[in-house]
């Protein structure tokens, strides 16, 4: 093609074009209704923010209540609303979008070497299902709200007396929103790459989003006929999970799971690709079994659809559905596995330095490691009989979730942030936030493994004071301020680089891969003639400390 | 342009189907309806349903692979869709076995069935006691088809005077 | 040992039932594994870390070491067997805690929102679970509106209690002693309340208060106070208050007795004894104008003392 | 490769061939999707079966056949010629008229039309009949008055006889059976197993239309969607947009119409035959 042809080897830093993507043209309408991915891809950014701190002080609010036994800032109601709505939009605003909706729509048409996704109409009109759907949830929940779980099991859900089919109708929505990014992601991935672009020179992350897009497209869609069957279920009485109409409840959670457990997966996948970026990046070392990574990202989407039953081990559901569920669900906990020790592997004999990112992504390894350890008790039957809706399962998927790909996307923000802004922040305060969020991490959720394998029930507005609960709420509630101080230097110190920050230049932190190599924050159409690859996004030279991102042979000029 | 793993200058759209072979596939999936149609007035259990899948998957096939050619079309979009094939057969299949297999470990037998017997056992008690010459009659309707006992008998009865008993009072107290 | 069963080990709750031990070495053994894996990449991780910082000496990395097929294989394999040990180790324990022994006393365990009950083979039931220690005891159970879970730590089970199905768990207590049981699938505002005890009997104590009947009005006590202690154990207090004017999901108990008023459909009612049975038994009959269809039937539940006591009782409320 | 490029491609990809390679894959990813969706209404239609097979037995027969197989041919009709649009736009030279296009489409728009008009029918005679889905199923006032004197003479028993609490809660819950397709599904029931399972067919009939009226329902929105793209292709044909180097849109909407007629090939059979 076109870049075949072009012949322009000197690759050159420095030398900013006034003119980039922000500054390109003015005006609200310019941000609302444009379809360029980098723009879209912040408006993402800031919409989940603000979804992740209204989720943040819902949780606040959960772990305040449960301080005292008895009432202590809310009834029970008020109780069973707030933590429903910590987890919808925590799931389906935060953690599901937050990765590759945000950072994934930034970064990854960069790293491809391509000009924007495939189909960049259909990724605006993503964000704007996206901004719809959370406009309903959050109309849902000021008039009434719901108070079933994020799960919205049934019959409780298709009989009680709250604004399910509403809610349900958001969720839906936002379905709509992940499929098309899914697809367009796919899409892209296949068919946008820059000459010399092997499917073994792409980045960690596009392999990561890449699974993490086949799971949205494919698990999706059932999600929304099953919240579609329960609109139904509520305003036509259709009966299929209504035991008193004939119907089987358990039939629900098949339903439920055969898209929220891949969805797991959804949350997971993106905040590994990231690990692996910063990793290799910070040791300035290639990774450690580039394959096995990649691979394993694919194994992990594809028998992510086969475990769903392990949500299921006491619902009544066959035993020997059971068993293989349960067997399954150790599948795939090797690939998993596979991963953290490769990333464990990839520091030796780097050279490593612990700025910001690096520190989030070393949380993650130790974080995502208890979590995925003490997924084990809940795999196993035997265990999982006693475990099962206890704290132990909320602290479990808390490590996950949160120590894994929060973590990761705050880490993720940090990396990328002088590229999509073009300023530094500072480096102190965004250790200082990155330690404390950990240490107030493992001050809130540790303590719940304890209470859950002792016997407390998760969703519950009250315990009783001579049960020997109450310290370990307590020490969690203390742990969820802590977190909630991390995060306000998190964001403080973002917030204000914006204004007084030092200006990036357009690789500060000396990475490989390709959206280093446009300048920060980058041109409109991201690069002027599309790069040439010829080596991976790992490849830092040992001899020599300069040389183009993947060797690309075209840049600005 | 190598490096797209799906640039090939006879794939990508550019192949068109003879017109005959089009008209054929349309012959094919008439002549298919037919069979599906015919195939049902007979009663073959269980295989009924595992036969009439059979005939649509065919008629399927040959929409997806002619009218929407996949058979000659990038090998990416037949994996695609062969892909989301795969998922829904596991969406069926956990579904399945769990509801198949939900009596073999279990001692107390099929959940459903308890319900359905205990339901079943109090009726025909309550039944066979009262009205042994009723359940006499039913068997005499046994090889009556459905169609048959059509409009033309049930027209014929006139509404009587209603009878009065617990239905109809608890139908109307609300 | 001893101290062990009793207050239970850092990570779990007392062992109370004859299958605890076994869930528990599951439990310890897995923990084990999670211990050594844990050191071993928390280990492994901050070694790198500090010996490999980079610094003026150390400006780039000294190897392109980029895999190792044995080393890589190795922790393939070896995670995978230990995996294939738990899952199995996992199955049987689990097959152990599900199949109830052939002479195990069956008791039927009814859930709605937010009681239980629980009904013995001579056809009495109670609130709280009572079983003789010594002797399996399975459990049927059912539920009359929405999921519940029927959860006791101190011995290992729990099984969702499925609407328009039977579910089971056993269990064999080991000694005489009480035990917290805990709804653990979310049911609604009183989740959290729905909580019981097992009391586990000897066996001789166990017959002889099945015979005087195990919730039977203690010898001697006002009928009235009785009253208001089935008010509270049958999980009226969720939906009724005491106060005057006091509106839960229902009406307040408050100067209930003798109580003038119209139904949604337009009767007009007393509360005299005929009335306040008929609600508690079939609510849907006769519903206080204003209030939603909500409350459940006490059908099987409530014998004729305790209705006398439940009315004595109101007839205190002014 | 393409010689004469006039279609412009959007300024992200290369050439219109990345482009429309791009957008087909895009659309079978979309219709990986839509299958998926209508799987799990698939999986639902398997479950309450297998829960509930002589009903379903009963209940499925109450379907029209007939009415399924023309809806049948005039689906597979317009595939083909939808297929056959395509063809022709393949075949269009640049500059030549696109009159073959618009008829062919518009002939399966016609179709998809005669589809509706099929569907309308059946839809009325079923709410005619009060075979609907949940509470709304054989909700007629006089419907008691009716069972209980079609029971009565088909069985020469009174019906207090039938007064065992499970009727009763039957028909209390579904205001049960009165219209002649009632007593039709009585009837033929009772006649081959017992008075408790023809109760309980009867109650729980409504599971079998409750899915019947969700997936023919749910196809039907994908036909009335199907028909307003093939409209718009049909416009922009008339505009003469499509020849043999650009006709995306020509052959997405036919992609599109086709999985619409894939659904219905094993709906008809799984709703009105088995």
């Amino acid at each position: 093609m076109s870049s075949n042809t072009q012949a322009n080897p000197e690759y050159q830093l420095g030398e900013k074009e006034s003119t980039n993507y922000i500054n390109a043209s003015k005006g609200l309408m310019s941000w609302l209704f444009t379809i360029d991915h980098k723009r879209i891809g912040l408006m993402y950014l800031f919409t989940i923010m603000g979804t992740f701190a209204l989720g943040g002080f819902l949780a606040l609010a959960v772990r305040l209540e449960l301080f005292t036994p008895g009432q202590t800032i809310m009834g029970p109601d008020a109780y069973n609303r707030v933590f429903t709505l910590h987890g919808l939009v925590m799931v389906f605003l935060f953690i599901i979008p937050g990765i590759p909706a945000a950072l994934g729509n930034f970064v990854m048409p960069l790293m491809l070497g391509a000009k924007d996704v495939a189909f960049p109409k259909l990724n605006l009109a993503s964000f704007h299902i996206y901004v719809i759907g959370t406009v309903m949830a959050l109309y849902t929940t000021l008039d009434g709200g719901v108070d079933t779980g994020w799960t919205f099991y049934t019959p409780y859900s298709s009989t009680i007396d709250s604004q399910v089919v509403m809610m349900t109708m958001s969720a839906f929505v936002l379905g709509f929103s992940s499929i098309f990014t899914g697809l367009n992601f796919v899409v892209t991935i296949h068919k946008m790459r820059a000459p010399g672009m092997t499917w073994d020179r792409l980045p960690l992350f596009v392999w990561a989003l890449y699974a993490t897009a086949i799971i949205q497209v494919m698990a999706t869609p059932v999600l929304g006929i099953t919240l579609l069957l329960l609109a139904m279920e509520r305003v036509m009485g259709i009966g299929i999970f209504d035991p008193a109409l004939g119907g089987d409840p358990v039939l629900f959670q098949h339903f439920f799971w055969f898209y929220s457990h891949p969805a797991v997966y959804i949350m997971i996948l993106p905040g590994m690709g990231v690990m692996s970026e910063l990793i290799t990046t910070f040791s300035r070392k290639r990774i450690f079994g580039y394959r096995a990574i990649a691979l394993s990202s694919i194994a992990i989407a594809v028998i992510s659809f086969l475990v769903w039953g392990h949500h299921m081990f006491v619902s009544g559901q066959s035993a020997y559905a059971g068993m293989v569920f349960s067997f399954l669900t150790f599948l795939v906990a090797i690939p998993s596995g596979i991963k953290i020790i490769n990333w464990s592997t990839t520091l030796y004999k780097g050279a490593i330095s612990l700025d910001a990112p690096m520190v989030w992504a070393l949380s993650f390894l130790i974080l995502f490691t208890i979590g995925g350890l003490t997924g084990i008790f809940l795999g196993a039957l035997g265990t999982d009989i006693h475990l099962h809706d206890t704290y132990f399962v909320v602290a479990h998927f808390h490590y996950v979730m949160m120590g894994g790909t929060a973590m990761a996307f705050f880490g993720g923000m940090h990396y990328w942030w002088p590229k999509m802004f073009g300023k530094m922040y500072n480096e102190f305060a965004a250790r200082l936030a990155a330690w404390t969020v950990f240490v107030g991490f493992n001050v809130t959720f540790f303590p719940q493994f304890i209470m859950g394998s002792r016997g407390m029930p998760r969703r519950y507005y009250d315990y009783l004071p001579e049960s020997g609960y109450q310290i370990f709420h307590q020490i969690s509630t203390v742990g969820s301020w802590i977190l909630l101080l991390g995060m306000l230097i998190m964001a403080v110190n973002l917030f204000s680089s914006l204004k007084n920050g030092k200006e990036a230049s357009s690789n500060p932190w000396e990475a490989r891969s390709l959206e280093w190599l446009t300048q920060s924050p980058p041109i409109e159409h991201n690069f002027h003639e599309i790069p040439t690859v010829v080596e991976g996004p790992y490849e830092f030279p040992i001899a020599t400390a300069t040389a183009t991102p993947q060797g690309a042979e075209s840049s600005d000029p | 342009m190598s490096q797209h793993d799906t640039h090939h200058d006879d794939h990508g759209g550019h192949h068109v189907t003879p017109l005959w072979l089009y008209h054929l596939i349309f012959g094919g999936l008439l002549c298919l309806t037919v069979i599906t149609v015919w195939i049902a007035q007979f009663d073959f259990g269980p295989a009924n349903t595992v036969i009439a899948m059979f005939v649509a998957t065919i008629k399927a096939s040959l929409v997806a692979l002619f009218f929407m050619h996949l058979l000659h079309d990038e090998r990416l979009n037949a994996l695609t869709f062969g892909f989301g094939l795969l998922f829904v057969c596991l969406f069926f299949l956990f579904p399945l076995v769990d509801i198949g297999t939900r009596t073999y470990i279990d001692p107390i037998k099929d959940n459903a069935s308890i319900l359905k017997q205990e339901k079943i056992v109090k009726a025909q008690e309550v039944h066979a006691k009262k009205h042994k010459k009723a359940l006499g009659n039913l068997s005499n309707l046994y090889n009556r088809s459905f169609m048959n006992v059509a409009e033309d008998e049930a027209e014929a009865k006139p509404v009587p005077a209603a009878t009065t008993e617990p239905v109809e009072g608890d139908s109307t107290a609300k | 040992m001893e101290s062990t069963t009793q207050t239970g080990s850092f990570w779990m709750p007392p062992q109370a039932s004859t299958t605890a031990a076994e869930v528990d070495s599951l439990f310890d053994f897995i923990m084990d594994l999670n211990y050594i894996f844990f050191a071993i990449i928390f280990a492994m991780t901050v070694y790198f870390v500090v010996k490999y910082q980079k610094t003026d000496e150390n400006p780039i990395a000294t190897s392109d070491l980029s895999h190792n097929t044995v080393w890589e294989g190795l922790w393939t394999f070896i995670p995978l067997v230990l995996c294939l040990i738990v899952f199995v180790w996992g199955f049987r324990v689990f097959l152990n805690n599900t199949v109830a022994p052939d002479n195990a006393m069956e008791i039927n365990v009814t859930a709605q929102k937010w009681s239980w009950s629980f009904k013995y083979d001579d056809g009495q039931t109670t609130s709280d679970l009572y079983a003789p220690a010594g002797q399996p005891v399975k459990l049927i159970l059912k539920s009359k509106d929405v999921l519940h879970s029927f959860y006791v730590p101190d011995f290992r089970i729990k099984s969702d209690v499925v609407p328009g199905r039977y579910t089971t768990v056993w269990f064999e207590a080991m000694k005489p002693g009480d035990h917290r049981i805990f709804c653990t699938e979310y049911c609604g505002r009183q989740h959290s309340g729905m909580y019981r005890t097992v009391h586990v009997l000897s066996a001789e104590d166990f017959a002889k208060k099945k015979s005087d009947g195990f919730e039977g009005r203690p010898e001697g006590q006002d009928p009235a106070v009785w009253g208001k202690q089935l008010y509270s154990k049958y999980g009226c207090n969720a939906c009724h208050g005491l106060e005057e004017g006091e509106v839960k999901v229902g009406p307040s108990f408050y100067g209930i007795y003798g109580r003038k008023g119209e139904t949604a459909d337009g009767q007009s009612y007393v509360a005299n004894e005929e009335y306040i049975r008929e609600s508690i038994m079939e609510p849907m009959a006769k519903i206080v104008k204003g209030y939603a269809p909500a409350m459940p039937s006490f059908k099987d539940q409530i014998g004729g003392d305790q209705m006398d006591a439940i009315i004595a009782f109101m007839k205190t409320l002014k | 490769m393409s010689t004469i490029i006039t279609h412009e491609h959007a300024h992200h990809f290369y050439d219109n061939e990345q482009q429309a390679s791009s957008a087909k894959l895009g659309m079978w990813l979309f219709l990986v999707t839509e299958v998926l969706l209508f799987s799990g209404l698939f999986v639902a239609y398997t479950v309450v079966k297998s829960l509930h097979p002589e009903m379903w037995r009963v209940a499925s027969s109450q379907l029209d056949w007939v009415m399924g197989s023309v809806n049948t041919l005039v689906l597979i009709t317009s595939s083909w010629t939808v297929a056959l649009a395509v063809r022709a736009a393949q075949t269009n030279e640049k500059g030549e008229k696109n009159s073959q296009i618009v008829g062919l489409l518009a002939f399966t728009i016609l179709c998809a039309f005669g589809f509706l008009i099929v569907k309308y029918f059946e839809y009325s005679h079923k709410i005619h009949d009060g075979l609907l889905w949940g509470k709304s199923y054989f909700n007629h006032p006089e419907a008691i008055e009716h069972l209980k004197e079609g029971i009565k003479q088909t069985f020469s028993m009174d019906v207090t006889a039938l007064s065992s609490p499970e009727f009763l809660a039957g028909l209390k819950a579904h205001t049960a059976a009165g219209t002649h397709d009632g007593q039709h599904l009585i009837h033929h029931y009772a006649s081959t197993v017992t008075y408790a399972d023809t109760l309980m067919t009867v109650e729980q009939g409504h599971l079998f239309f409750g899915v019947y009226f969700l997936l023919t329902g749910l196809h039907g929105i994908h036909v009335v969607i199907g028909m307003s793209v093939l409209a718009w292709v049909l416009v922009l044909a008339q505009k003469g947009r499509f020849y043999k180097d650009y006709y995306t849109p020509v052959e997405l909407g036919g992609l599109y119409w086709h999985l619409v007629d894939l659904i219905w090939i094993y709906l008809f059979p799984l709703l009105y035959l088995v």
